[in-house]
């Protein structure tokens, strides 16, 4: 009734990708203040992405021809997994390697591949993901933006927000409305790469509660898009974008995003000789349940391997992945503040206070709690 | 409290003290139009008696007043002043017309203090005694002025007080952590509103989310916390300015439980709006954080009150919390 | 938006009854086992009962020409209390004294209440309330038993199931149908006292999963009603029990199923001279809930005493209340069994076992944990 | 597994520990008739290598049977005694035909033992050996045989073993606990599925209560759950009848922590049925919350993790998990 959740280790050939990159990491990210890396795969750092993209880190699972590796998503796990450990600044290439190389690779033509994969691999193409509108948030059918039909493309008008990274990016991939109206939902949906330097687009950084600027919202006014920016179908949009989702889900990224702060508690913990009752059992309980949530997350990544569509799968792992992370900051936060007879240093203190405020982004990135517990409970036969 | 008192103060802090006007506060602008407002308005001498110029009143009668600077989310310590100013009046010693903090440096040199890097002066616990210092006794920095509002504070090996005053019992703690409380009871009723109203108006799927019946549970659940920490806070301020360890562990235990359930709940409803600056509830939210911490979290409080009660041993749990605010 | 929850201390008068109860309680009840004891307001003791009636305990709010003592819900709340807090046995008179005399007082016939409220302050009736029947549980409106009109009564023809003490009652107040179908949900409702030695009755009572049996099924087969059974107005019956619903939810019986345990648990703690952190913050924690939800019940109760309905506070009470109280065994129980070089007692034990298994009950009776959040709902404005 | 022989396990399970059985043993009646089937079934030497007679099986082998053990709430001590009886094996000691209990006496004279009630033989680990005791060895007492489904044992000063062998690292609690765990899961996921179809069939205001978004919400909850413990499990079961104390504390913190909130939310979504006898639903739920505390509880074993992690020290966790439970 729930899928298949088994036990397996890495193959030997991922896990002989984890010392080199481990090596290469230490000496690019190594000296990050603790309070940069716990922003990771929200962290921006152009030349980092070209470095590991130089090295073969990217682009794992896209063949050959187009600049890949042709690797595994095992493979893919284990690079992933030391990226987050060390909480490298991934977001130049993050959205590209994960979700929009793998989109192209699947739905795109012959000609697309050629043009972006390789960029993809290099590091060097930084790509969004246009979803969200205003008003609209997880619901993502009630898409309003509209492309109209010309001669010889397309023209797009319309708004998208919450897009992370559009400020950075080279190009949007874009779900909008090719035709029917926002009461026809998920059909006459199409999705369009989009240029982010073509006339007519406007990025406006969106500030957030920690001061950063990791979102933006993006304005289209009539917005030209040749024939062959059209990926996949016309009309076809939903579907391809349900299967990004589940990509999206079942990443290592989905548990590990307040390691850097259980790593660096643990350094504090260390510092101060601290045996008492109440830190060591949290600590216990937090390696339970991350080393648990790893191994949940090793076999959505079989199913993925295996080729098949885990849905149900990736929104179990995804929904108590952001669950652990959200709730990391809480609990450390209850023991520091346990703990006036010690001195936290600023940067723990730093990283805890981000990781508190970005905490509530963890459950909204790909689907609200209660989206992904629906999907389960369809998948218990429920809905 | 007076209603038309209490409207009064609100006006006060819808005046002065605007979400834009907080922000410029957190941007590294000036306090001085704020704190002279407060200071023109009389509210800071409240709790000194009557005799002595104050208006006389009581902890529970100002509780109200502390629970809008929570609500309004207030980037000054007004409370901590008007308690602090209590204190040293009792003591025959005059307050400074400055913001004042409260600093526990019971346990260790330096302590992280709410709102000191607003404040002229401090009043701190040292143990065996608690005097007022000007803030050049310390040095300070400030970990991240946008996680945490306040500064971290380091006593001068140097550092010579204005005044000393006697140990307050339970000590400073105590009713710095009463103060918080009810700042959370104030800040957790304001998110509550806030969010209600955003679950009326944000449509999604075609209807408003507050018609979703898990939203509507989420939302019972907020406000049952409101409920539980505006009744600890209460608890906690029966006493007056020396609230016992019992009634300032029930408030700050149960109101700091309250702080982070509450705005989980708050930024799970109000979704990505919730996260950008621009939109107004983070400031209350990233302040129940803040007051969460301040005076020691949830667990240091239960363990405090788990200590007490084992001293005093043997008696049953209904006589024991019959006696803990007994009003 | 919420109601307003006032920190009150109770009236002196109110108080003053607390020693007398005390002492009578240290005679009668002191020297129960503590998990006899756990089952305080389900322990059944026709005896104690009745000496708490003859000693002026019960019928409380009552007017004195019916036997009571015409006092109010603040005295109430402090003989309520003091049962709870040593476990007194009280379910002889239990639902008699909270719901059935306050229900006949406010809507019975004089008769009625010259008939039936004596005895209750006597402690010398048991009532049991028919609410709940089968396939029905806690949507109270589908009731399918039937009252027909005949010629000087009713005949009534039904089946009523979790009914808390039928077998040990006199009386029932139930709730059934008297015009229109299941279909017309609470129009055509009604309220009849019945006579549970009538013919036509049978009791069947449902053992449960501690091994005890607090409740029945209640079959109705062609039973006579005679016209002065019926309680209020014909087709009122929903109104009513709205009414009494509010007094179900409100009292201190809310916050106090566990506390028997609480206390063995704390002197185990003592017994064994423990003061770890772990031990010492639980106890601190629950303590501090328990002291905040003291106040919230009295709080309530002070909205009773100026004669208000207050459904919405008493939601949140009895949700609160019986979140927490439910929550003790759980936590007790992780407890004991982090540490197994105690020797636990077998009293101890019994108890902590005997509430683990019972307290999914306490969440079900007067409304399961959704009604009461929906309820709440209401109250924010949301429905 | 082989699904012919999970399926054979299954049949036998149905066929001697329906409800009705497991009803009758614990009203006192005797499980000779159970215990005769096991024996004869040939799974109890499952973990004995082949050429002494066993199927040869390795632990993560015969999870899915402990499995399906804790899903039929058998009251018998048969995960127990596979894995008595490979340890017993090992040092070639010949095992005794009756039921074992696995007892930890390594910090006290007495503890509570699940099963015991059931068992003729104890393997008692006593911290610096373990032995093999007869059941006289033990003064047994049962403080609930419905709370609790075991005995107290307090072992007797004059008790003399059946045989000894060497010190179990870590200890038996940590076999124990991964059987335990595994029991756990088989019962978590059973309740899951009696919970869902009762959600589907129970109608309350005209519809399935599992048509309900908020049901729907605790059920999605219920079954993260279920995978937690299942996965916890596996990791238990990895390294085989010596687990590391690591290895077991994930099993065994992640189940417990499971165990009780499984079993709230099943009785939450099943209402008063779920509360009588009659309903099978609680002989499910009383064995979780047994299970839950035998060989140590989620805090238990957090605590254990964490000494363990912090006298390591200094590894990070990532590192750190992935050396847990490796296969």
């Amino acid at each position: 009734m729930l899928g298949n959740f088994e036990l397996q280790g890495l193959p030997g050939s991922a896990e002989a990708l984890r010392a080199p990159l481990r090596q290469l990491l230490a000496k690019h990210v190594g000296h990050l203040p603790v309070d940069v890396r716990a922003r990771s795969w929200m962290g921006f750092d152009r030349s980092l992405s070209r470095t590991l993209g130089a090295a073969g880190y990217l682009g794992l699972t896209l063949p050959r021809e187009y600049g890949g590796q042709n690797l595994d998503p095992f493979s893919r796990f284990v690079i992933v997994e030391e990226l987050l450990a060390v909480g490298a600044p991934v977001a130049e290439h993050w959205i590209a390697d994960r979700q929009s190389g793998p989109l192209i690779l699947h739905f795109g033509t012959e000609a697309q591949r050629e043009r972006y994969l390789p960029g993809i691999a290099k590091g060097e193409l930084c790509f969004c993901i246009g979803m969200s509108e205003p008003g609209a948030g997880s619901d993502l059918a009630s898409v309003r933006s509209r492309a109209e039909r010309t001669d010889n493309g397309w023209i797009l008008n319309g708004q998208k927000i919450w897009t992370t990274n559009a400020q950075h990016a080279d190009y949007m991939i874009a779900l909008v409305r090719t035709s029917g109206t926002a009461a026809d939902r998920s059909e006459g949906l199409s999705q369009f790469i989009i240029d982010l330097k073509s006339p007519g687009v406007t990025v406006r950084p969106i500030r957030d509660l920690g001061g950063d600027e990791h979102f933006a919202e993006v304005f289209f006014e009539n917005v030209f898009l040749a024939e062959d920016m059209l990926v996949g179908n016309e009309g076809a949009g939903w579907a391809q974008v349900t299967a990004e989702l589940a990509l999206e889900r079942s990443g290592p990224e989905r548990i590990y995003s307040s390691v850097v702060l259980l790593d660096a508690w643990m350094a504090h913990l260390e510092a101060n000789g601290r045996r008492n009752e109440a830190g060591t059992t949290l600590l216990g309980r937090l390696t339970a349940q991350l080393a648990t949530l790893r191994a949940v997350s090793i076999a959505v990544t079989a199913h993925l391997a295996a080729g098949e569509r885990p849905v149900v799968e990736a929104s179990i792992l995804k929904d108590l992945g952001t669950g652990f992370e959200q709730s990391v900051p809480d609990l450390i936060a209850d023991d520091l503040a346990s703990h006036p007879e010690e001195d936290a240093s600023d940067a723990l203190l730093r990283t805890l206070f981000y990781l508190t405020m970005m905490a509530p982004s963890f459950s909204l990135r790909g689907g609200t709690r209660e989206i992904l517990r629906g999907i389960i409970a369809r998948g218990l036969g429920l809905r | 409290m007076d209603d038309l008192v209490l409207d009064h103060f609100r006006k006060l802090l819808e005046d002065v003290c605007s979400p834009n006007e907080i922000r410029a506060v957190e941007n590294g602008g000036s306090t001085a139009v704020m704190w002279t407002a407060f200071q023109d308005s009389g509210f800071l001498d409240a709790l000194i008696p009557e005799a002595d110029g104050g208006a006389g009143l009581g902890l529970a009668d100002v509780a109200p007043l502390f629970l809008e600077l929570g609500a309004h989310a207030v980037p000054l310590p007004v409370a901590e002043t008007m308690i602090g100013r209590a204190l040293l009046g009792k003591a025959s010693i005059t307050s400074p017309s400055g913001p004042l903090a409260l600093a526990d440096l019971t346990l260790s040199r330096s302590a992280l203090v709410l709102f000191a890097d607003q404040a002229t002066h401090v009043l701190a616990d040292l143990g065996d005694r608690a005097a007022l210092f000007e803030m050049a006794g310390f040095e300070a920095t400030v970990p991240d002025s946008r996680g945490w509002c306040g500064a971290r504070l380091r006593i001068r090996t140097d550092a010579v007080p204005v005044a000393e005053l006697g140990q307050p019992r339970p000590g400073l703690r105590a009713i710095g952590a009463v103060a918080c409380a009810a700042q959370i009871a104030g800040a957790t009723r304001r998110v509550l509103d806030m969010s209600v109203a955003y679950a009326g108006e944000r449509v999604q799927f075609g209807k408003p989310i507050g018609k979703q019946q898990a939203v509507q549970q989420n939302l019972a659940v907020m406000a049952e916390h409101v409920v539980m920490a505006g009744m600890a806070t209460q608890i906690g301020c029966a006493d007056g300015l020396d609230p016992t360890l019992e009634a300032a562990a029930v408030a700050k235990q149960v109101a700091s439980a309250a702080a982070a359930a509450v705005a989980d709940i708050a930024h799970a409803i109000h979704g990505a709006i919730g996260i950008s600056e621009e939109y107004d509830l983070q400031l209350l939210t990233r302040r129940l954080h803040a007051l969460r911490l301040a005076h020691g979290s949830e667990s240091w409080w239960a363990k405090a009150l788990g200590v007490a009660r084992l001293e005093q041993g043997s008696t049953s749990t209904v006589d024991y919390i019959r006696a803990i605010g007994a009003v």
